[in-house]
Parts: structure tokens; C-alpha cells; sequence
């Protein structure tokens, strides 16, 4: 255990093995790079219940897409396809131009040239880990010294060091979940299907091995297909990030565009975007959108599809909690030079009890009375309710007392309207 | 080897009490069985109509356990603490014999029948008279394959059957475990003493002999074809004769090694008086007369003088029967001398 | 005795716990198998104990098996033939019952009825099959025109072929039973590794199922050196003595040498022990409980039509083989007026068959005495099997490694040398004022097929229940399942396949089980396995093996009916 | 599917399903309730490997207790012994007063009025949804009509609906951990140990379901024991956090105390101090400590155990990357009214080119190069170095560039100071 620790300890002073990691921004592709994998209209259907219904995507070689979404939505279906584990009921998928799999016929998984870390990581019990690891090279009729040599650096990436020998059932959870990554990563596959591949890990280790894997495959050029659901976890792998609700796809973008307009209400709150706000639309003097809310109007950017609402119509807010500001906050921020990148604000919070200092941004200005708080660690989160009993999550710096009253500020841009 | 120490020992033991508890036994006769009282017979043949017969005539009803002679022999033996049977009606003779030896059986009773035994069988009776003959048959005869083998290349002695001619074509029960096979090989070692038979028999199998675990599968192979000459037990050959077999019987000059069927009583049983009116039922030759007509095993020959044999049964049929005392104390070594052949 | 546990079972059912069980098993495969074996052996070293005199015996016979030729040689072909026909049957039984598991093909259905139609058949009945196909005149010359096969059954190497196509249904259910669900994951995550399906088998599903092959091999291996008939029979030609053959020529000796059947039968079960610990060491470093919440049933795939064929053709070839020749000649037999003149229009009869229903026969009653104990039997041996498995699976019981060998005792040792124990625990007079002398009523018969019944359930369930992970009981523990509770609503459920197998492969075993019968049965109590001996003993060949034919037709019948009944819904659909 | 978004959308207003939920606060216990659990000095091994080296803790009635450690460090462990499903090779461990487990003997694990959720959920295959939850009903003999009114229940609180009759493989991973979560909660068990329970969720149900999960336990007096590798869970749920490491405990305090001084630094980056410099001591002439570093001198508090360092023995500082502010921000929070909590300044971001506005608060200064940085939706991830080398994550409300010099200030109640 202390050896492992020790690599830890050493591990997070150069987190990127060789080299240093490159900007995510540096890894995006130009939209020119060869198709890897093409999805066209899939579907898919356990007895009456439609998994997915009619996905169709695209991946470009060396890019990582990152799949976020509800539990239940058919995230682990899609890999499943991909992976060729399961027949589409209708549609198609190219894999480098050749049809992999339709409701015709499929491609063998071990033609494919794509592997996989499970959710729930289907480690081979009678084996131990090191034989594990290396099922994938002896397929390749790689020879021992250089089998021995790609676990053994594996084992290092995943800090498993000194647990070749076990046997899975005798591995912690976490210590199996990179077990797996590591049986899948040793492989080098041309495309690799993570499926919430760090969910059973802790904090520290997740941060370390997401960046890690970021280099690794970018190092490799493997292209990635990844469940995840955490969002911090996509934005810091992905290149495009795929938003599925239902079975279908909500809105495939890159990460950015993805958090500044969500393309739909539960794509917000999947994205941070909990609270939820009802209202009636506005127009603003000025030619903006707002939306008239209990707690105040809101001017805000219309994110959902089709046409501007009309005034008059019903509409409905979202936001993180992060975004709201004391206008303390808020002047600090603007009278910086920030406005290069006005859509990437600081989510500032401070206390209900700070003064205005500044007025002049456009902002919807909300009151709320806190409810009850509780302790996070970094800061302290309150659910607090509208006059009209609306609830709603805030972030503070400090304690608040429930029944407390506080007034903030919610910058346009963060303030993302949906119709009702 | 340490074969017969134990049961020696044991059978001292045994013998010591067995005077006591006979006189007993001979106390109780007098007393009239209540009718409907129950014996246990174990037996190895008759089992589907002695149980009739006896209680039409008797009044008492017959328990019977039925199995071959190794088995019952073994039930009898694994009881020996403790004693289930009151009768034991078997071919074997060496063997039970042996359990007289052993002191497990009722010693010193006539029953009132023993005056119809002919001489041959009355000669069978053992000075203790501890059991009785019922009669005797041939423990093997020569059976042949007419489809397969003319009158004329038949064998017609025992010492034929070492030809060449019938190489790989006879076929045997095997001694250590067939029980009616030992009374027809211990024949062969009486008269030949022990190197002679061996000397016989090596010669035999040194000729193709097989040797099959029992009867059953010695007449199913010469069914079958698979040999063409085999030793069968008497009822055996018969048997399938009967059944319209294309086979042939031939009873050697020199006599077929005989198998006596003997009844013994249990010395501790509990029902003496039911027991010995059995065992004398067992000697009237009327009721030999009807186990010939109607019994399973029909083919042997009465110990009650005045009882016809079966007609087809060949008439100048010669047994030669060995001495119980011999066979009974040299059976270890003989199937011991044969279960090692199986090595050869 | 058994309702005695039972009732213990019941009476602590809310204290019951997993030692407690490892307890009960202990002490009922010790009534059961232990101290009958036991009675048997101590005649080594007390000859007399239980004629009620105590001297002591020669302890010089342990050692005879390395002096005396015929025990030698009779444990050298023991081995022999028990290894190879454990490799070789298990190596058929695994491979057929994974195809089995995994295609559909026309003539499934059949497979599994051949399978219990071998099982259950003695094996005697099986040789004299095999024996009429091979002889120098027999089918496979005088109709094919194959010369060859006498030569090539006729010998050690033949005999270990016959032996595996009449032994591998053990293994067989025991891999099948074991195969009822599936991860199917397991196998993606080698495909995905760029194993190809082939490859996956051998790497991935099959060493998943190794310990219900090695349940499997370690029947095969116990039911080859246990048995006496088949080779006995098929060897007559060129002698080939075994153990048992060693072991009935001691008893069936007069003085009947009891104490050298205990030596020898010592011996077996050393074999059983040693075959454990090479379970155990084979087992030892790996883990095979796969089932979680991603289990799903075994259902068979269509084979896609070219595989279709192969299965189809393949599965009637050996159908042909180990159900066309040896039963085939039972039934030939029972068609046949006269023995000798072979299969002819003019020969044959349904006079057999007729008799069967006369009033005098035996059969009927016999059979209908069976049934009765084979069910009581089995229901008992489930339960008492269910326990042992269980304790070996999940308990750290003592004792269990005994228990594991206890378990397999009463299938390697001859039945009669068990019968005989029986005779000396159940026939002691003091039994007889506790009202429990059990020797001599059908009870006996009942305890006895039990013991015999052990073996095929501990063996077919622990190999099922290897499968299953303790996590998935803790679990039901965590909820406040006691260990009846556990065992009923989660254990039994997720090994029902082998259950059922287990269950009804207790009920067709005790049905034809002679040897025990035949030392045990009381008086006037003539069970079926007695009744067709007797005819085969008096030579009516024709009318023993109809009785065979139509028992053992009956009884696959009821089997094939049950399994059917209590299979799992999904599972056939 | 629809519907079971409804549910969700209508949830989040009202969170609660009854009353609103107690802040966590008032719902810590007085050091006076009875005491359910004592853990003393327990310890286990498998083979060689000392997976639990003497644990001692103690649970009072109605507690919640959150464990936080490193994968593998024996968290699970820890919860079988407490459940009965393994037994401890030492040490002793007592449930209101009554001896459960020792090393020679066990109160089997259905007689402890305890249950648990697994981290590999262990359902059975072969039951359906609604008999996996109802089978602890069952066994309390409860008659069918309330079985059914209270696995409703569960499904309802754990967004199950409509998924009762479904076999465990026909369902997602997520939906697979929330049956185990139900089949434990109907239960309604003195302790409830959770391993992990909601590590395959997304976020927004997880937020959901921890605080539905946190005023349930609580309203039925409920005491938890609760894995988990989310800090942000453990605070919002637990009265103390048992920090553990290496098979050992590390911490074992109020979630406060533990944010604000962990007791190594082990503990530290488990809390998000993941940011690490080595330095030598030295004292101030104020009389506080400081660690001289690569990037500057660094005004701390001493975390660890023993006694204060003496200058310049060889030092170690911890620090969360939220942490770090630029001048801007500092003058802003300490103008206002915060000095109640101090402790609990907010953490606040600014990019580097911001001017410093105010320098008289007592902070460390310290100076980093961005080698590259990554959007993380609410905010920028920089990887940056010291001039030495040392690496460090820094956080950013805009892009930075590499290359790019930034000057940020650390307070001294967030340098957390440790010997090497
Ligand atoms: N065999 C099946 N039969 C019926 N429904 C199924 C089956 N397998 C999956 N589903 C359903 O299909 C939907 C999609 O499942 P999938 O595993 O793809 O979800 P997911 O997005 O991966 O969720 P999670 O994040 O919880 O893992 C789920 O609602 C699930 O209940
Ligand atoms: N059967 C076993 N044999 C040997 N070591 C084991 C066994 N079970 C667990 N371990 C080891 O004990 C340690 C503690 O395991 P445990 O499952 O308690 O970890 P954990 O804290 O729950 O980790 P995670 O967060 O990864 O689930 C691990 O290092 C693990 O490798
Ligand atoms: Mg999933
Ligand atoms: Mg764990």
C-alpha cells in the first residue's frame, strides 16, 4: 500500500508520464479529419421499449466525444451497438466507411478493432489481473517479454502495481473498475468505448486519470466514445460532447456551446442548470428576451429549438446555481478585463448580506428566502423558495440562517430560457 | 495369508455356546405353533411357489428372501451378530457347511422325512445334522452351439475341452464370483487334487477359455455366438433348451460335478417348531415331486426316494459330488487361485 | 434417522446457521454413508465387533494391495480405466451439453433423453449391448461387415471408449446444470479483445465452468472404478480384473472375507480423497462466481443453417452409438422368440412385453416399489444433498473437505460392500428396543438409495452452485434472510437447473440400483432392479430385457415429463 | 420514459418529499446520544495483506457518518465487518452495547438490524424489480397489501416507476444501483451502510438523491454509514467524516473541522488540496508559521500531528486550487462583511491579468507559468509549474494561454502546512 501511495505522491507532481498534456483546445480537429465512426439513424428496441430511437452521430479519427445523460437513456446501449454486443433494429453504423452493423448483419466485436471498459467491468474471475490484462496481447500473438512489459506499464498508469497476481473478487472496487480500463487500454484499439469508466473512483484519482487518459489517447491517436456522468469529467476529455435524453440525441456540440445554450430544459439541468424558474415571456426594451418569474424579471438568452417565443407566452428559466451574483461580485468581475470572453464569467457567489456596489449590467435580479443550508466543503448550499414558494439550490461563502432573505443578480447570458 | 484366522477363532467362540442353546431349542419342539406364524427362508430358487405351497399345506406363512448363492451367503454372513433368517435352503453346501463349522446352525434334530433320502443323499447328512440335502444338480454340463458346431466335433468329456479345436470357443462362470461355479471347479480339485486342477484349468484358459462373471452372461455369450461351447449350470442348459435354443446337452461320461441344495435352520431362531416342520416338508417327496412339475429350477434330482425327474432331464445323468469338509475347506484357496488367473 | 435431521432442521429453523448445517450434513452422511463403510473396514481390525466377540485382526492386510498380483493389478486397470474414461467421458459430456446450451438443432430433445436413458440404464444392461454389436459375429460384423470392431472394443482401449460413451452423461448434467445462466459479458470482454468465438470458448466460457467439469469428471472417474458390471462383462475375453472384481471375489469367497472388502474399499476411498485434493488444487487459485445482476437465463441460439446440419448429423451419429447399440440390443432381445437365430421376421415376438402385464409377474409391483423408494429417496437426498452442497460452497465448516469426500464415497464402493455396513449398523439388537432397526423394512432401501443418491447431487449442485457468489446470499442476509430463507428464495432458485437434474438423476439411479437392493430388500419386498436380475439369473433373457426396455422407458418417461414441467419457463422458450 | 421525467421535473421543486428538509446542522447530534455502533480497535487481514490495521470509531443513534478514502484503503472492508459478512481477525465491535463481532465469535449478520448497499449492488438475477425490494419485507412477514404500498414507495423515491416488473439485467447500471439502494431503504434498519450507493448516477439525480435520502434517514432515525468517493456527498450528508487511509483512519471529525485542517496530507487531497509544494519552515515575525516554496513564501497553518515545526525543518503545502485568488478578489471578500466566519471565505478565481487592488491581507504570494489549460464548463483548468518545476492546478473563470505568468495570492487559513 505504501508503494502505491508513493507512486501517487509522485504521480501527481508530473501528471502526464512523457510528455506534457496539450490544451484540449490544441487536440480539436478540424472537421476535415477522416471519419471514424458513423452513425445513421440507429434504433434499438428491448421488447416493446424503444432504447434508442433513431441516433445518428459522427467521429472523426483521434477525437473524443463524451456522452452525457440521464440514467436509463441508452447511453450503454449505443457503446453496445458500437461495440457490435448488440444488433441495431434499424439503421446502420460505418466504421471507416464499412458497414459494421445494420438490422442485416454485423461485423464480429473482434473484427472491429474497438474495445471497451464496461460499467460494470466484466473482469474474467479465474483469472488473476495480470492475465487480465494481457488476454488482449496473447490475442495479438505478442511475445511474453513484450506482454510482461505493456502490463507492467499499464499496471503503473492505473497505480495497480503489486496487484498483478490477484484475483478480481479480491480487488477493491475501485482497484477493479482500473483493472478494466487497463485490459481495454493495453489493447490499443482504433476506437474506444469508455462506459462511466471512473464512476467507482475517488476524487483525487478520477482527476488523475481522466487527464492522464486524455494524453494517453491523443498520445496513441485512439479516438474515444465516453459515457460519463460527471460533466467536469466531459469537459475535460471530450472534443464534442453527445447530450441523449430518451433514447434520442438532445444536442451534439462542442463543450462550450453545450453549457453557454443547452439545447433543451434537461440538457440544462444535466448540465449544472438545476434550478427551474416558470414565467411569461417579455420582450425587453432594448430588444432582448426576458422572462417575468416570481422572483423577478429575468432577461436571458433563448436556448430551446425553433423560433423566438413570443411575449405573452409561457416560458420557463434555468440556471446554475453558480451563476447568481451579489452585485458586489458582479462589478468586480465587469471591471476587469474580462470582456474578451464575456460568456466565461466567473460564477462568484458572496454572502446574501453584501451591498450593491454596481448596477449597470444587464441582469435579472432575483429574491429568495433561504430555507435551510448545509455545508459543502468549499462553501455552504442553501435551498431557498420565491414569494410564490418556487424552490431553488444557491451557493454561498459563508452560513446563512433559514428564513434569511437575499437579493441576486443573475447575468443574462447564464440566464437560459426555454418555452414551457 | 491371514485368510482363515479370524473365522476360526470365531467359530470356537461360537461352538462353545452352541451346545446350551441347542438342547433349548430341542425343549421348545413340543410346543404347537400358533397357526399363522411367520418364518424367514432365505433361499436361492423356488422363491415364486414354495411360499404357497408350504402355507397351503401348513397353515404358516413363509417370509421368503431370494438371491443368488453369493448373496444370500453374504447377508447371512453380515448378520451373523444378530440373525434374520430361520431357514436356509441353498445350493451351496460347502458354504453352509462352513456356517456349521461356524457354529450358526441348529444342531442334533432328525426330522421324521429323513428316512425317504436315498442312500447318496443320506451320505450328505452331516454327523452334527445340522442340514439336510433336497436334492442335488449338475453344477456344470457341457452345452454346444448346434448352428455352429456338428454332433460329431462336439466335445463328449471334460478333458476334450482342452483341444485345440476349441480354441477361443468355451466359455465358463468365474468360481470367485459366481456362487454355483465353485461347487463344479471343486469337483475337479477333489478329484485331481489341487495341482491337477490347477494344471486343468491353467490349460483351459491357456486354450481362450473366457470367463465370464456368471452363468447368465456364459448363456448369453453362446446365444449370442460369441462362444460355442460353454459349462452351464444344470437348470441353465435346460432353461434354454426349453426355450427353443439351438443348443445341445452332453453330460460327460466320467460324471457332472454336483451341486447339493441343502435346508439348515438358524440355531437362535425363534421359530423352531415352524422351521423343522419346513425343513421336513422339504424332504417329502411329494412336495419334491411338485417343485419338479411346477418349480423354476425343475431340473435336479430329488433326495426323496420314489419322485420322478423331469422326463427330458437326461435320465443316466451321473453327478459326482464333492466332499463338503474338502470343498468347504479348500474353497479360499481355490477362488483365490482363480480370481488370481484373472491377472494372467 | 433422515426424519430425525429433518426434524432438526425445522426445530432450529430460525437459529439454523451455516455451522449448524455443516453439523447436520456431517452427522447424516455419517448414518448414511460413514459408519456402514466404516463397519465394513473395522473388520480389518476387529473381525468380530459386531458378532459380539472381540479379537484383532490382521493389520499385515492394509499393505497386501502392494503384495498380492490380483489387487495390484486390479487397482493399475482401476486407474487406468477410471482416468482415462474420466478424461475422455468428460471431454463428450462438456463439449455436447455447451453445443446443447448454446445451438438450437432437431434432435436436442432426444440427446437429453439418451442421456438419462444411459444414466439410469445398469450397466451390465449396457455391456451386454455392446457386447452382442462387437462379438466376432455379432451386428457390427455380420451386418455392416465390420471386422474390425472386435478387435478394437475387445481390449483395455476399447473398454475405456465404451466406458466414456456410457459414462459421460455425468458429465453431461453436471455441466449443463451449471450452464443455466449466463454473463453474457464475459465473453464480449474477450471478443472485444480480438478473441475470436472459438477462442473465447476455450479461454473464457469454458474455464468459467470448470469446477461443474471437474463435478463431472470426478462422477465419471468414481462411477468407472465403482463399477463392476460393464467391465467385468466386456472383459471376460482378455480378464481385466478391478477393484470391484478384487472386492467380489473376497466377498463372495466362503469364509466370506469381509475385512479384505474393507481394505480394498479403504483403498477406494483414498482414491475419492485424492481425487478431491486434486480438485481442490486445480480449483484452488481461482474464483468462478460470475452471476450478478447482468445473469440472464441460458436460452439456445438458431446455429445458422450450415451448423444447423452438422449438429443435426453429428447428434443422430451418436445418438446411433451410445443409445442404437447398446440399448438397441436390449431391445432386439426383447423382440426375440429364441436367443440364438437372431433377428428374423419369424423371430420375433411382443410375448415378452405380454408377460410383463400377466398376473404373475413381478414387475409391475416391483416397479411400483421403486418409484416409491427411488422418490422418497431423491426428495430426501435433494434436501440433504442441498445442505452438503451448500456447506461446501459458502461455508468455512470445518470439516468440509471430509464432507466433500464422504459425499462421492457411496459411488465408488461397491453397493454390496455399502449393503453389507447397512446389515451391520441397522441389524444390532439394541437398535431393536429404540424401534429403530431399520434392517429387514423397506425404510432401509429408502436410507440406502439416499446414500447412493448423494454422490450425483452434491457433485451436479456444488459444480452449479460455483457459479453463484456468496454476495448475492449476503445480500438476501443483509435483508434478514435466515439461512432457510436464503437457501429457498435465492440459492435454490439460481441452481434450480441442477436441482431439478440433480434431483431426478437420484430418482432414475435409485430406480435400477441392484446392488444395494439386492443385499438390502426385506422379505416379499422384491423391488424392479431384483425382479429383472432374477429373470436375468433363470435365463429369460427376452423377458428380462423387456422389463428393462419398459422400466427404463417408464422411468425416462416420468423424467423427461418432470423436467419439463419444473424447467424454468424462459429457459425453453 | 416520460413519465418518469415528469416525476423528476416536478421533484425538483419540491425536493422534499414531505416536510423541508432540516439543515445539517440541526440535525448534529449532542456528543449525549445513545451510542448505536463502537468499533474498537478492529482489525482484518486477508492472507499477508493487513486490509484493516485498528479501526476505532464510535455512531450514535441517528448519526450519519460519511467514509472518505483513497481507492482500496478499506472502505468496504470496513462496512462488511460492521454487517457481519466478514469477521474481524481483532478488535471487537459492539451495537448498542451488545458485543456483534470479535474475532472468536459473530451475531449473524440478520440479526443486526443492518443493512447495506453494495457497491456491486449484488441483485438477484432472478427476481423481478419489485420481489428484489420486497424479499426484507417478506422476511419481516409483513402482509402483502403494505409490501406493495412501500416497495411503491421506494420506487417512487428512487424514480423507479414503471421498471417493477423488469428482471435486474434489463436494466441500466444506474437504475440497477438505485434497485439496490430501495431493496435496502424499505428494510428501514437501525444502521444502513452505503457503499458507494451513488456512484453510477448522474448528477443531478445524485444531488436529488442524496438530500431525499438524507431528510428520509433522518426523519425515521435512520444512523448511516456511508461510503463514498464525492467530498460534495460526504458534506452534504454526513454529522462526522472518517477520513481513512491505508487501512487505518486518518480523520475522524466534523465535516468542518476536516475540510479546514485534514489531518495529513493524505486527508488534504482527498478534500480537493490536491495542489502540492515542498519548502522549508519558517517562522513569521508575527509570530505564525510559514513554508518557504519555489513560488514564493507562504504564510500556513499547521495541519499535522505533533507539535509546530521549527524553522527550517523540511515542510510540505497543501492547497485546494479554489483557493488560490488574485488581489482583486481578496480585497473584495475581505471588504465585506465576512470577518463572522473567516474561515469561510468564499473561493473566488480571477484570471491573471488582473491588477492587485489591496496587499495588507496576511497571504501568501505565489507565482506560476500555465503550461495548458483545459474548459471545464463553469471554469478554466490550468496545469501551470513554479519556477522549480513544481506542478500545480490552477482555476480560471477565462482562457488562459500557456506560457502566461500569474501572480495569485493563497490565505493562510487555506495553506495547509505539513512536515515532508
Ligand atoms: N434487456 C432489456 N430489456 C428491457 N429494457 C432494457 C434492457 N436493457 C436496457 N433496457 C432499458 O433501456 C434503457 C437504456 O439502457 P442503458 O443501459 O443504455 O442506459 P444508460 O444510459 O447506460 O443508463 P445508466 O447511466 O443508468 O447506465 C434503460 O431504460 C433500460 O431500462
Ligand atoms: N479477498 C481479498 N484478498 C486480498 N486482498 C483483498 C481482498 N479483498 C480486498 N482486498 C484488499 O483490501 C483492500 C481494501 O479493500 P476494500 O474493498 O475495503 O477497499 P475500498 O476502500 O472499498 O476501495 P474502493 O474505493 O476501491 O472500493 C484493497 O487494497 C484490496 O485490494
Ligand atoms: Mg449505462
Ligand atoms: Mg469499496
Amino acid at each position: 500500500m505504501s508503494a502505491l501511495n508513493e507512486t501517487i505522491n509522485s504521480e501527481i507532481r508530473h501528471p502526464a508520464s512523457g510528455e506534457a498534456p496539450k490544451s484540449s483546445n490544441a487536440g480539436k480537429l478540424a472537421a476535415t479529419a477522416p471519419l471514424l465512426l458513423d452513425i445513421r439513424d440507429v434504433t434499438k428496441r428491448y421488447g416493446k421499449f424503444h432504447a434508442l430511437k433513431g441516433v445518428s452521430l459522427d467521429l472523426r479519427e483521434g477525437e473524443i466525444i463524451s456522452v452525457l445523460g440521464p440514467s436509463g437513456c441508452g447511453k450503454s446501449t449505443l457503446l453496445q451497438l458500437v461495440a457490435g454486443l448488440a444488433k441495431p433494429d434499424g439503421g446502420e453504423i460505418l466504421l471507416s466507411g464499412q458497414r459494421i452493423a445494420s438490422a442485416s448483419g454485423m461485423v464480429p466485436p473482434e473484427k472491429r478493432g474497438v474495445n471497451m471498459v464496461f460499467q460494470d467491468y466484466a473482469l474474467w474471475p479465474h483469472m488473476s489481473v495480470f492475465e487480465n490484462i494481457a488476454y488482449g496481447l496473447k490475442q495479438k500473438k505478442m511475445d511474453r517479454a513484450a506482454i510482461a512489459a505493456k502490463v507492467e506499464e499499464a499496471l503503473d498508469l492505473l497505480r495497480l502495481n503489486g496487484l498483478q497476481d490477484r484475483l478480481p473478487p479480491q480487488l477493491s472496487g475501485g482497484q477493479q473498475q482500473r483493472v478494466a480500463i487497463a485490459r481495454a487500454i493495453v489493447t490499443e484499439p482504433r476506437l474506444m468505448l469508455l462506459d462511466e469508466p471512473l464512476s467507482n473512483l475517488d476524487m483525487r484519482l478520477r482527476i488523475e486519470m481522466r487527464t492522464e487518459m486524455a494524453v494517453l489517447f491523443r498520445r496513441l491517436g485512439i479516438s474515444v466514445f465516453h459515457v460519463t456522468h460527471d460533466p467536469e469529467e466531459a469537459f475535460a476529455m471530450a472534443d464534442r460532447l453527445l447530450i441523449m435524453r430518451e433514447g434520442a440525441i438532445d444536442q451534439f456540440a462542442s463543450p462550450e456551446e453545450c453549457f453557454q445554450r443547452p439545447a433543451s430544459r434537461e440538457a440544462a439541468s444535466l448540465l449544472g442548470a438545476i434550478n427551474r424558474l416558470e414565467g411569461i415571456f417579455e420582450s425587453l426594451p432594448g430588444g432582448g428576451l426576458a422572462l417575468r418569474t416570481d422572483a423577478g424579471l429575468v432577461p436571458g438568452v433563448f436556448c430551446g429549438p425553433g423560433e423566438a417565443p413570443r411575449p405573452g407566452e409561457r416560458g420557463e428559466l434555468r440556471f446554475r446555481p453558480e451563476e447568481l451574483k451579489t452585485e458586489a461580485e458582479l462589478a468586480l468581475i465587469s471591471g476587469h478585463a474580462h470582456s474578451l470572453n464575456p460568456n466565461h464569467l466567473e460564477a462568484v457567489n458572496a454572502s446574501a448580506g453584501a451591498a450593491p456596489i454596481h448596477s449597470s449590467v444587464p441582469a435579472g435580479t432575483l429574491t429568495f428566502r433561504i430555507l435551510h443550508g448545509t455545508f459543502e466543503g468549499t462553501r455552504w448550499r442553501s435551498l431557498a423558495e420565491t414569494q410564490a414558494g418556487d424552490r431553488a439550490y444557491l451557493l454561498h461563502a459563508s452560513p446563512v440562517t433559514p428564513g434569511q432573505e437575499v437579493t441576486l443578480t443573475l447575468p443574462t447570458q447564464a440566464a437560459l430560457l426555454y418555452r414551457a | 495369508n491371514g485368510a482363515s484366522q479370524p473365522t476360526a477363532q470365531a467359530s470356537t467362540d461360537a461352538s462353545a455356546t452352541s451346545a446350551a442353546t441347542s438342547t433349548e431349542a430341542a425343549a421348545t419342539t413340543d410346543a404347537k405353533p400358533a397357526a399363522g406364524e411367520e418364518i424367514t427362508v432365505y433361499l436361492n430358487d423356488f422363491d415364486a411357489v414354495i411360499g404357497d405351497m408350504f402355507e397351503k399345506k401348513t397353515g404358516y406363512k413363509l417370509n421368503v428372501v431370494v438371491g443368488n448363492g453369493a448373496e444370500i451367503m453374504s447377508r447371512v454372513e453380515a448378520e451373523k451378530g444378530n440373525p434374520q433368517w430361520d431357514v436356509l435352503w441353498i445350493d451351496s453346501m460347502p458354504s453352509v457347511y462352513g456356517l456349521d463349522q461356524s457354529g450358526q446352525l441348529l444342531q442334533g434334530w432328525t426330522p421324521e422325512n429323513v428316512d425317504n433320502l436315498k442312500d447318496t443323499f443320506e451320505a450328505q447328512v452331516p454327523d452334527d445334522k445340522s442340514y439336510y440335502p433336497t436334492g442335488a444338480h449338475a453344477a456344470g454340463v457341457l452345452v454346444y452351439n448346434t448352428n455352429e458346431i456338428s454332433e460329431a466335433e462336439a466335445p463328449k468329456s471334460w478333458a476334450d475341452l482342452t483341444k485345440d479345436s476349441y480354441k477361443d470357443l468355451i466359455g465358463t462362470a468365474d468360481p470367485a464370483i459366481a456362487a454355483p461355479a465353485y461347487p463344479f471347479v471343486s469337483w475337479f480339485f477333489e478329484n485331481k487334487g489341487m495341482e491337477g486342477g490347477q494344471d486343468y484349468f491353467g490349460t483351459l484358459m491357456q486354450n481362450g477359455m473366457r470367463v465370464y462373471p456368471k452363468n447368465p452372461q456364459v448363456a448369453q455369450a453362446l446365444t449370442a455366438g460369441e462362444v460355442d461351447v460353454a459349462m452351464l449350470q444344470e437348470t441353465n442348459a435346460y432353461s434354454l433348451a426349453n426355450a427353443g435354443e439351438p443348443i445341445e446337452i452332453i453330460w460327460p461320461e466320467e460324471g457332472a460335478p454336483g451341486s447339493v441344495r441343502v435346508a439348515a435352520i438358524q440355531k437362535d431362531t425363534k421359530h423352531a417348531a415352524v422351521a423343522k416342520e419346513f425343513v421336513n416338508f422339504l424332504l417329502d417327496p411329494e412336495v419334491q415331486q411338485q417343485l419338479i412339475n411346477e418349480g423354476d429350477e425343475s431340473y435336479f434330482e430329488p433326495s426323496a426316494e420314489g419322485v420322478d425327474t423331469k422326463e427330458d432331464r437326461e435320465p443316466n445323468a451321473k453327478l459326482n459330488i464333492a466332499d463338503a469338509a474338502w470343498a468347504s475347506e479348500h474353497e479360499a484357496e481355490i477362488k483365490q487361485w482363480f480370481a488370481d488367473q484373472a491377472i494372467q | 434417522m433422515v426424519r430425525r435431521s429433518g426434524d432438526s432442521i425445522n426445530g432450529n429453523m430460525l437459529r439454523l446457521n451455516a455451522n449448524k448445517l455443516g453439523w447436520i450434513v456431517t452427522i447424516v452422511l455419517a448414518v448414511l454413508v460413514l459408519f456402514p463403510l466404516a463397519a465394513v473396514i473395522v473388520q480389518v481390525l476387529l473381525p468380530g465387533i459386531f458378532f459380539g466377540s472381540l479379537n484383532f485382526g490382521d493389520i499385515g492386510l492394509l499393505l497386501e494391495l502392494f503384495e498380492r498380483p490380483l489387487w495390484r493389478k486390479s487397482l493399475e486397470n482401476s486407474l487406468i480405466l477410471g482416468f482415462g474414461t474420466a478424461v475422455l467421458g468428460t471431454l463428450l459430456g462438456t463439449v455436447l451439453a455447451m453445443a446443447r446450451m448454446q445451438w438450437k438443432f432437431p434432435g436436442a430433445r432426444s440427446l437429453d433423453a439418451a442421456v438419462w436413458v444411459l444414466f439410469i440404464m445398469p450397466s451390465f444392461i449396457l455391456a451386454q449391448g455392446w457386447i452382442m454389436f462387437s462379438t466376432g459375429n455379432g451386428l457390427a460384423a455380420s451386418i455392416f461387415g465390420w471386422h474390425w470392431v472386435t478387435a478394437a472394443v475387445f481390449q483395455p482401449a476399447g473398454l475405456i471408449v465404451i466406458m466414456t460413451l456410457s459414462k459421460f452423461p455425468l458429465a453431461y448434467l453436471s455441466v449443463k446444470a451449471a450452464m443455466e445462466w449466463k454473463v453474457e459479458m464475459l465473453s464480449d470482454a474477450a471478443r472485444l479483445c480480438g478473441a475470436g468465438p472459438f477462442k473465447v470458448w476455450r479461454t473464457v466460457q469454458a474455464p468459467l465452468l470448470l469446477p461443474a467439469i471437474l463435478s463431472g469428471m470426478a462422477l465419471v472417474f468414481m462411477d468407472t472404478i465403482g463399477d463392476f458390471g460393464l467391465p467385468s462383462a466386456v472383459a471376460a475375453v482378455y480378464r481385466f480384473p478391478t477393484l470391484p472384481y478384487s472386492i467380489y471375489s473376497a466377498i463372495y469367497t466362503s469364509p466370506i472375507r469381509f475385512d479384505m472388502a474393507g481394505v480394498l474399499s479403504l483403498y477406494l476411498v483414498a482414491l475419492i480423497a485424492v481425487a478431491m485434493l486434486l480438485q481442490f488444487w486445480v480449483l484452488r487459485r481461482s474464483r468462478y462466481d460470475v452471476l450478478s445482476g447482468r445473469a440472464v437465463p441460458s436460452v439456445p441460439k438458431p446455429a445458422g443453417r450450415r451448423m444447423t446440419w452438422v449438429l443435426a448429423v453429428g447428434n443422430v451419429v451418436l445418438l446411433l452409438a451410445v443409445i442404437g447399440i447398446p440399448i438397441g440390443s436390449s431391445i432386439v432381445t426383447s423382440l426375440l422368440k429364441i436367443q440364438t437365430n437372431g433377428l428374423t421376421a419369424s423371430n420375433l415376438t411382443l410375448q415378452n412385453y405380454a408377460s410383463l402385464l400377466s398376473e404373475g409377474s413381478s414387475l409391475l409391483p416391483g416397479l411400483g416399489r421403486s418409484l416409491l423408494i427411488a422418490g422418497s429417496a431423491a426428495v430426501i437426498g435433494l434436501i440433504v444433498g442441498l445442505g452438503a452442497s451448500f456447506v461446501l460452497s459458502y461455508s468455512r465448516f470445518r470439516f468440509k473437505r471430509g464432507i466433500e469426500t464422504a459425499s462421492l464415497i457411496s459411488f465408488a464402493v461397491p453397493g454390496v460392500v455399502l449393503g453389507i455396513g447397512y446389515i451391520f449398523v441397522w441389524n444390532q439388537p439394541w437398535l431393536e428396543s429404540l424401534g429403530i432397526r431399520l434392517y429387514g423394512k423397506p425404510g432401509i432401501l429408502v436410507l440406502a438409495a439416499i446414500a447412493g443418491a448423494i454422490p450425483v447431487i452434491t457433485r451436479v449442485m456444488t459444480g452449479a452452485m460455483a457459479k453463484v457468489p456468496e454476495s448475492l446470499l449476503d445480500a438476501a442476509q443483509m435483508q434478514g434472510g435466515s439461512l432457510i430463507s436464503r437457501i429457498r428464495h435465492i440459492l435454490a432458485p439460481l441452481v434450480r437447473g441442477a436441482l431439478i437434474s440433480a434431483g431426478l438423476a437420484a430418482f432414475g439411479a435409485c430406480v435400477f440400483d441392484l446392488a444395494v437392493n439386492s443385499i438390502l430388500f426385506p422379505p416379499n419386498f422384491e423391488t424392479l432392479p431384483v425382479a429383472i436380475d432374477d429373470a436375468f439369473e433363470d435365463l429369460r433373457f427376452g423377458y428380462a430385457s423387456a422389463a428393462t426396455v419398459a422400466g427404463g422407458g417408464i422411468v425416462v418417461c416420468i423424467i423427461m415429463i418432470l423436467e419439463r414441467l419444473l424447467r424454468r419457463k424462459e429457459a425453453s422458450a
